[in-house]
């Protein structure tokens, strides 16, 4: 484990102030509902002029529209729109991971396909990992996949999609050979990509989150034909190509900027007034304490651009983010110290019922923290994950 | 030992059964969906129930404070989606306090300081926050030595609600004709705010503990890696935590209805509360994750409970708020009071 | 699991009355040095004193020098006497755990040796479980014992025995039976009791405390014989006495009442002076929580009383209080937020100085947090421990 | 990127070979028990170690100021029982700044605003808490714009320990001879503070370090359950946490560091000072829990590193003070500035 101090280059400080500028011009303070963080909403316009901007799949490469960026570019951009609340959900998935799992194992045909349709900000991608018996042991995966003349027929229920009937397709894992007695359950697993909204057998139905707000769906597939050419990589080695995919979404300013926009706005309303103890020493230990974990989340992204594979780190990272996030909601209601409701006249606390509705789900989407830990320490141990 | 005062068996048993009945978790739902319960209310206040602890001769159901402490209780574990504390030891105090008339409808409450009094007892200003004030038919408060009982028709409603998607709706009066009695002693905006925070533990106690026992549940017939999750360490933690927090809730709330019952019983009932809050607080943060992303859901039960407790625990006073008040009466009482405060509370 | 609300009676609290005379008599604050909670001070003329009035021993039976008094009885004297820092380290293991141990699986001949003595506050007990291989994992004990004429030849060693220097005797679980392959670590064990000072081939060193403090003993054991009339109970059944042993050390005020006397000293040098929100806010949430921990730990005196087993409940409370022993004495350094020494002329700074440093062992004494957390989930789960 | 300055890696080398040899759990210990450790010191002196970062001009050592901290994090890393901060960027700094004779000997410093000069140059006053003031050949402060140093033979010396077991003596003056010289601009209480603060985080981050790693061996090899305790959940979560600790302590001192060494840095050291005291806090408290009993002894390592952080955490402003300055900094940047801050720091 090894996190080091960096900083950002001349370059790196001028994309910041050009992201600033970006949006203090199209989201000035008290036009938007601002997000919290990833949650934020789907826009496609504003996936468009951000992609205009290069500032979707800036990973990639330039050959697939991409843009050839470090992590450290991609880092700099999405902190900015996360802690501004902007909305960043279209583009979300597929800019974070999506693509670069279609980049990494998939063929030029399918990055000729996706890859410049996700860098305009015009594919939203979902992803289809959980089921309804396999969530934390995710290799237990049991939707299957039979083969059949230049494809597969899939059969099998998916949940927990976050925003499948707003985006537009779908990287789904699931089991291309059956699982004999005592098998290897990380074997025989595959990820297909698959139209969501024109796929014969394919039904989509919310999930209604705990205040009625529709995020989730189940998807389900009845012989459900998905072609050969939608398979991404090779088959039966869909755990492995998830486990990466996985990394990508670790460790990233969306593991601790949730709240950010609540804290900001905290503090705009209450400009103007003499800031007792209790008022400075929340903001003291929010600011610090977002400092300390940015460092760590930076300098982790700068490993990547290193050619190295912080996967302890990341996990590390998220583990500690999310908890984080969790601790200073809990913190900001005490300090609040009042009733909230989601109708409330100050925009802080509607944003603060929010993060309270919301916030048990930081530590859980992407993998409980229980799960991260276990992954991290078995690292720390120097063991295989 | 010297006997605490029972609460009747039946009165438990009664609204167990009423409750398990009527408030399902469908039944539950469309109350929040429709903004109110009205074949719940109707059959709770054909039992009498929500007039528990108000003298019968004022048109209440008699019983003791204990009795309306025990059936709130059990609001709180059923998730019962209607307004018992404000129709009943709330608002129905008030109005049976100043002698005024007890409805036959849901009486609500309003604790928040913004309505005023006026000449030939016109009531006006604007309530926030006000539980159910939509569906209610007379709302209470006390003001200025004055207790008054507002006919809710006359306000203006604006329909918001509570995070656990209860009303808590915000009504207008212009000079509406109340009805007004002067308070008698001990009956002010400092007595209602102690009775509402004693309303809340109570409901609080019940909520964490089917929270807890609900997670043990799920946590066992829920399967990962070959064995039900209540087998892993990570998650044993949390069921652990989950049921202390519902022992010491319901220990704090009863704890303080004796002291309330018996007397004065402040100090109990601040202690409780903030006992309350913050068990509300670690218990809804340990079984939510317990139970993963299904306790996200809306189909799963769990936000019933958990829902009510992030707004209960707001609700007459924070945190904060009652820790200084609790602070308060550790420094009156001093270095060599203090323990004695700990063991002898309100009667110390 | 059920904890019902209770209260004093007017003979407890005349109890309870009468104690707090005694110590305000005997030791007025300011005339001594408060201990925190059970990791008192040795004296013996304190505990004479304790024992003439009939406050140890007090739930064993008459006929052995007891007072046949209840578990609620015994909880009003010792919560009293924690909370005031008295002394009472010499009578605490025996009148807690060992006088009830030799009542309930001893021999008359045992009670009659024993029982007086404890009563009077005479004979001081140290505890025999861990070993250098075996603390969690108490089962695998082995220190062993091997047949001979009359008796036991004894081998091994014990680690962590408080106070084995100024103690008396020693009640010591070791294994009578050799453990075969595969056979069942829990059967086999046996409970002896031993003298410490007057007993050839046992030796005794210290295990210095982490400042160099002498708490902890090792004692060995090289060919010491055991007669067997000092074996309690049956041999073999070892395991189960002594987790009946375990549950009467769990759930009682020596579990949350450690930094009572920080607290109260803290209050003592800031009287007088105005208390900001902090300070209010700090005692208040201090006060509340002992409030409703000792309301718990005081219904489980009542459910003893009524001849129930609350090993669930005890356990829970162990395991709240002692964590919440740890997270006070955080919430005391922060509030203070000054350096601390040992060499201080506050007294509470003294002994917060000793809370920050005996702290960490207050979650891990008599069975790691983590163990009972174990325990008790078993139990909630209607599981076999 | 833009290149952070780095530390020379021989300087790593020398010295964490340097305190690997020298710093032994005995040698440690012995320290403790003895209340100094000359061979220690003299060792570290002989390579120049301790005036690393003091202008060479001056008697100092050269280098840079993250060469002095590199070192300082080591100290912490090896738990090596010797003033080396007061010796050198704090004591020796002051000494230095204001062109007075660095000793041969250890400079320590008073941080208590007790002292005062007076006609003449003669220093009166009790200072407390000053690392190994027994051992000392100067103390240095500054106060009233200037600059001191005192002999420590003159003083009268009350020992006196922190947790650590390291020396936090009482010195008291009475009219001694000093050498007093204009304080330069920026050198003052505040910059004394914020460097002190600086010197600890840099300690602090190389013993949570070693902490850590101390846990995740005693883990691997302490078996119970006949495995590891480190293959349990409720013993990972311990890992896991301290690794996070120990990854943020450190790396907010280097940044701070950093900071410092390009410019003013006091937001940066701030933030780095509250976020290593909690670490410290919650650090010491997951090894420890993972440790059981064996850490809670002397001949066991571990509390050279848990008693020195709790030590740390409290010196040159514990978590409450520099929350109030860090908060202090958020709102003078406001709700816009907010974001910026955090990025951008003291430069911001």
């Amino acid at each position: 484990m090894r996190f080091t101090p960096t900083e950002l280059t001349a370059d790196e400080l001028a994309l910041q102030a050009e992201v600033r500028a970006f949006l203090a011009e199209e989201l000035p303070p008290g036009s938007h509902e601002p997000g919290l963080g990833m949650s934020a909403r789907h826009d496609k316009a504003f996936s468009k002029k951000m992609a205009e901007r290069g500032w979707v799949g800036m990973a990639l490469p330039t050959e697939w529209g991409g843009h050839a960026r470090t992590a450290v570019d991609r880092f700099i951009v999405v902190e900015e729109m996360l802690r501004w609340g902007a909305p960043v959900g279209y583009h979300w998935v597929a800019d974070r991971q999506t693509g670069a799992v279609i980049n990494k194992f998939g063929n030029d045909e399918q990055r000729a396909r996706f890859l410049p349709q996700i860098c305009a900000g015009e594919l939203g991608f979902s992803i289809g990992m959980s089921e309804p018996d396999s969530g934390s042991d995710l290799a237990s995966v049991s939707t299957r996949a039979d083969r059949d003349d230049g494809g597969w027929i899939v059969n099998g229920t998916k949940i927990w999609t976050s925003n499948a009937h707003t985006n537009d397709w779908f990287i789904c894992l699931l089991r291309t050979t059956p699982l004999e007695e005592g098998g290897n359950k990380r074997e025989g697993l595959s990820q297909v990509l698959i139209d969501i909204h024109n796929t014969p057998g394919l039904e989509l139905g919310p999930i209604p989150f705990l205040n009625g707000e529709h995020h989730f769906n189940e998807v389900s597939f009845t012989d459900v034909f998905v072609p050969d050419e939608n398979v991404v990589g090779q088959a039966g080695m869909g755990w492995n190509q998830n486990t990466t995919e996985m990394a990508y979404e670790r460790g990233g300013p969306d593991r601790w900027l949730s709240p950010f926009s609540t804290v900001e706005q905290l503090l705009r309303e209450t400009s103007g007034t003499e800031l007792g103890d209790r008022a400075l020493e929340l903001f003291g230990e929010l600011t610090a304490r977002w400092w300390g974990i940015r460092n760590l989340s930076l300098s982790v992204a700068r490993l990547i651009d290193a050619g190295e594979a912080p996967s302890v780190e990341s996990s590390l990272v998220k583990e500690m983010g999310t908890r984080y996030e969790v601790e200073l909601i809990e913190k900001l209601v005490e300090f609040v110290d009042d009733e909230l409701t989601l109708d409330s006249e100050s925009l802080f606390r509607r944003l603060l019922s929010q993060c309270v509705l919301t916030g048990p789900g930081n530590t859980i989407r992407g993998g409980t923290i229980e799960i991260l830990r276990s992954v991290a320490s078995k690292g720390l141990q120097g063991l295989p994950a | 030992m010297s006997e605490l005062e029972t609460v009747d068996p039946l009165i438990t048993e009664t609204a167990n059964r009423l409750f398990g009945e009527l408030c399902t978790h469908e039944a539950i739902q469309a109350a929040e969906d429709q903004g109110d319960a009205p074949e719940i209310w109707a059959a709770f206040a054909e039992t009498g129930f929500p007039w528990i602890s108000l003298p019968e001769a004022a048109g209440g159901s008699g019983g003791t404070l204990l009795d309306a402490l025990e059936v709130l209780r059990l609001v709180g574990y059923h998730a019962a989606p209607i307004p018992a504390a404000e129709t009943g030891m709330l608002g129905g105090w008030l109005l049976t306090s100043g002698g005024l008339e007890l409805p036959e409808g849901i009486v609500t409450v309003a604790s928040d300081h913004s309505l005023t009094i006026g000449d030939a007892g016109k009531v006006s200003g604007t309530a926030s926050m006000v539980p159910w004030g939509r569906s209610a038919e007379r709302l209470a408060f006390v003001a200025d030595g004055k207790v008054a009982s507002v006919p809710v028709a006359a306000a203006t409603v604006v329909e918001q609600r509570a995070l656990s998607g209860e009303p808590r709706d915000t009504l207008t009066f212009d000079a509406t004709a109340a009805d007004v009695a002067d308070a008698p002693s001990g009956i002010d905006d400092e007595s209602l705010r102690f009775r509402g925070a004693l309303s809340r533990v109570a409901m609080m106690g019940g909520a964490i503990e089917k929270m807890s026992q609900l997670t043990v549940s799920y946590t066992n017939e829920r399967q990962q890696f070959g064995r039900p999750i209540a087998r892993f360490q990570a998650v044993q933690a949390h069921l652990v935590w989950a049921a202390q927090d519902a022992a010491l809730g319901r220990m704090a709330a009863e704890s303080a209805g004796h002291a309330a019952y018996r007397g004065d019983g402040r100090f109990e009932i601040a202690a409780a509360k903030l006992n309350c809050n913050q068990a509300a607080t670690r218990a809804t943060k340990a079984c939510h994750q317990a139970h993963g992303a299904m306790g996200m859901t809306q189909e799963y039960p769990l936000h019933h409970y958990s829902r009510r407790l992030w707004t209960w625990r707001t609700e007459y006073g924070g945190t904060s708020e009652w820790s200084r008040w609790v602070g308060a009466a550790a420094a009156e009482a001093g270095a060599d009071g203090l323990y004695p405060l700990i063991t002898g509370g309100s009667a110390a």
